[in-house]
């Protein structure tokens, strides 16, 4: 199975809508935590977004590097910009070629976390969004690649957000509350979560 | 809150706006959204470029510190947000005359991730930059991780040494090199009272108690070392100036500069009543004041607090503190 | 009441103090009571001397602005009090070169009776001296009763203006006349927001709604022309804007000094936010900005509010408004 | 009947020491309708009035200058100043003389009144401890000078302060308050009540 740049154009367009939907819950959520402005943030890189996602490009790889381009223009706050280096991430692993193998998605995110946890200067466990990438890595690596990709994405951020829950945050503004952030979703993690979209069944 | 603004959303934009028509013979607004400030002749061919960046509601930091012999060009965020990435590169952009950029800002773990994924972006196009981060606030980590440290009023000494050096002909690796050492040389702590508001927020930054002071409140409002009772301006003062002290280490015939600065509302008469306390503890250590600065250098908007700093200086530091600049906001007081 | 100082009656001298201390090339304390501020080289033989005096907690007004090229002496009272008639006495002499003393300062009854009295016990001694008040503040009586209305930051203007012309050798008539034009050039009006807190007294100077401005507030909390909800930005420096200009008859081709002054608390942020509605409002005038001026220059402590003054031109007031000067708080923002 | 240098002395004495003793009640009266620094300034005035008042000198004109000079040293405040203005204008009113006749007191009173009336620009009922000094005036004048002059004064600063006690002040801070001042005590004509000391039956 494989995905064609309009397919990637067309999905990361919906991944745009969903980003601008989820706004006021995320801003509510990083209150807590945080300045309050991670719903903003997606809001305008979605916005951003879908406008370039209007233009049909050759390459999922030309997609990808005007969606982290818009994503570096949309906001100073750390999950634009984390988005921006996930984008051009995996816009350089793919450039070139004309469509994805799903069988790459696993090695397309770890490449990604990694490129994530270097720029962030965080680690594995610090209760971010990173944590949610990991687990639907592992959890895609688990199962198998089959249709049903999404669900496991799915499921695997829903488990990721209740696993880390209980736990402290260790890196970004939250840092600052590790006490309070205990038994609060991490807001990133949730954006994960609205980024990839409800379950089929939901 | 009460505050002067329209829009919340527009506050940083409209601030720079006036601030460019107040002085446009000093700043000028660029890059794709306005947000970047270059100094009048940014771009200089074969000079060293220093780029700054942080978010609003710090005036004068960062863009304030825009001019000739100071910063090239600053990349603005909304208040107390990190600048985009976007407007990182564009500020780097601005400044670049082909000799090198240094980017030049505080510690703070969004602006750093920007800052390198600028940096690292403008490497294709062949631009070199180099890094130097300023990490003064001794309350925000002990000295074993002093790399985890905040920058706060203290950049302002490495704005104006780096932009010196780069004014007198440095090349990058040895402007990096004095924006190193005047890092490496500044030590401050703050203390808070009240805090101000963001205007996208519209509530107060934290929460204090009425007769409540927090040593060591960075100026975002990140937590410090002690909450208490708000003592008096000597004590609280003694108690800064022994822990800015203690860290370098000063010996009988040092030269230091003292920064004494508001975090905003707090007076300038109040800054002097402190000041008192430095001076005399400086002078009973046999170490001299040159160039002090009191006055607001680092604000928080609207907060109310202080900082102290100690800058320490050796014969290239001084001579570089007190080069010419022509920018707005560099006064003594 | 949340401030940083010691007793509260050791305020307005322990402010003096660390002004010193931080610069003691610019100024120092003489006269009886240390209540005196002289610049660098007061008393130079031949040049007429210009002392200004008024109540401490309004830094930079008064004592900051000697220096050369500026004031010469000032007396300085308590928070929010006038000086004493000897400390005035103290000052004028300080200042005499021989060619006579002007006494320049804000239109305060107490302030008037205090340098009056000072100047008549002087003249016994063969001092020559004349007075010129600044009474800018549009707010605080009608156009027909302007003789009534106080002194605001519009002061810094004629100190500026009186300070030039006598350091370029003008004598006391000139220096009068002159000063006296500078002070008839000039309108501001203020808005306060928030109160500040006298150290004395201990509690706020006034009340005010969570919600309420006052338009037109001096600078003690004297009350201004209407109170109401806090507006935006722009409509509240509208109105201002348009009550200063009415008054200056302005016409296209006119050129003005702009101060848009903080009264303490409130930000740069917001002094740029208002300035871009002064800055229109005269651009659509025909009317040029010159040397504006957006900062701290006459506060009331930890006061949140603003006012906005313009200066009104002629070649000769800009000229000695562009004069260098050396006063440490002298600068355009 | 006639005052010599040496009664004067011991008269501004005791002047000054009621200053000191009437700060309290003073600074809560100014506090109503001014800066509260009324009783700080007579105590101060009289700190420095009882320290000048130690020397003794030829002529009561030589004790009202030294008084002066320490009212004009003693605060910024304008009862202080008007107190300074007060004595300069009897010290020279008095000039070369050893003692003061009880018969001149109307016309001191009356000079000392005009010159604090152009030093303070301000008029005859505008409700200041001038509309007492001139009550107090008034009252000798009728009265005749007589060894109960002490008595005629303390009756006619109290009868002023009940006279003006409806009206509102028309100078100095309270003036900002006019309406306020309604009802209200000028507190410095409760100051003069307090200089001029107790009624002796009281
Ligand atoms: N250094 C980091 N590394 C990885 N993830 C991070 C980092 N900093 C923040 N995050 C994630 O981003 C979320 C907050 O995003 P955002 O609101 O944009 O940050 P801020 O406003 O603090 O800059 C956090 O909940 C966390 O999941
Ligand atoms: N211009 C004036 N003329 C006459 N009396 C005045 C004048 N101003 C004030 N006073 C008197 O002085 C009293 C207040 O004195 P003080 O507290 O020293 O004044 P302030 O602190 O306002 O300078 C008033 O109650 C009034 O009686
Ligand atoms: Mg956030
Ligand atoms: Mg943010
Ligand atoms: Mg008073
Ligand atoms: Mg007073």
């Amino acid at each position: 199975m494989s995905y064609s740049s309009e397919e990637v154009r067309v999905w990361l367009s919906k991944c745009a809508a969903r980003m601008i939907a989820s706004s006021a819950e995320l801003n509510a959520l990083d209150a807590k935590l945080g300045d309050g402005d991670l719903g903003a943030t997606l809001e305008k890189c979605g916005e951003l977004m879908q406008v370039a996602m209007t233009d049909h490009r050759d390459t999922p790889s030309d997609h990808f590097k005007a969606c982290a381009m818009a994503c570096s223009r949309a906001s100073g706050s750390s999950f634009g910009t984390l988005m921006a280096v996930a984008f051009m991430t995996i816009a350089k692993e793919t450039v070139g070629r004309d469509k994805i193998e799903a069988c790459e998605v696993v090695d397309y995110i770890d490449t990604v976390n990694k490129a994530l946890l270097s720029r962030g200067r965080s680690n594995l466990g610090d209760k971010t969004a990173l944590d949610s990438l990991e687990a639907i890595r592992a959890e895609i690596a688990a199962r198998g690649v089959s249709t049903n990709l999404h669900e496991i994405a799915h499921q695997a951020a829903v488990k990721a957000i209740k696993d880390f829950r209980g736990l402290p945050n260790k890196i970004g503004r939250a840092r600052m509350f590790a006490d309070k952030s205990i038994g609060l979703e991490d807001p990133g993690m949730v954006a994960v979560l609205r980024i990839i979209g409800p379950a089929l069944s939901e | 809150m009460k505050k002067l603004f329209n829009n919340p959303n527009d506050y940083a934009d409209e601030t720079l706006e006036g601030m460019c028509l107040a002085f446009p013979n000093h700043y000028a607004r660029s890059g794709e959204t306005g947000r970047v400030i270059t100094r009048q002749g940014v771009g200089e061919q074969g000079k060293v470029g220093i780029v700054t960046g942080g978010g609003s509601g710090h005036l004068p930091v960062f863009a304030g510190y825009c001019g000739s012999g100071m910063i090239d060009a600053c990349a603005v965020g909304n208040v107390f947000a990190g600048p985009s990435v976007a407007d990182c590169m564009d500020a780097i952009k601005a400044a670049n005359g082909g000799a090198g950029v240094l980017r030049l800002y505080g510690n703070y773990g969004g602006d750093r991730m920007n800052f390198d994924m600028a940096g690292e972006m403008l490497e294709l196009e062949g631009i070199e930059t180099t890094t130097v981060l300023t990490a003064d606030d001794v309350a925000s980590a002990g000295p074993e991780e002093a790399e985890k440290r905040r920058g706060v009023a203290g950049m302002v000494y490495a704005f104006k040494i780096a932009g010196a050096a780069a004014k007198a002909g440095a090349n990058l690796a040895e402007v990096t090199a004095i924006a190193q050492k005047a890092a490496d040389s500044c030590r401050t702590i703050g203390v808070a009272l009240t805090p101000c508001s963001v205007p996208e927020v519209g509530k107060p930054t934290f929460e204090i108690g009425e007769d409540e002071i927090e040593m060591g409140m960075g100026i975002h409002g990140e937590p410090g070392i002690w909450r208490g009772a708000l003592a008096s301006a000597d004590e609280i003062a003694q108690e800064m100036t022994e822990r800015v002290a203690t860290e370098l280490d000063l010996q009988a015939g040092d030269r230091v500069s003292v920064l004494v600065n508001s975090l905003g509302a707090t007076p300038h008469e109040e800054l002097f009543i402190l000041y008192r306390v430095v001076a005399r503890f400086l002078a009973e250590q046999n170490v001299s004041i040159v160039t002090p600065l009191v006055g607001r250098f680092a604000t928080s908007m609207e907060m109310t607090g202080a900082s102290i700093s100690m800058f320490k200086l050796d014969n290239e530091l001084e001579g570089f503190l007190n080069a010419p600049t022509d920018c707005p906001f560099w006064s003594p007081a």
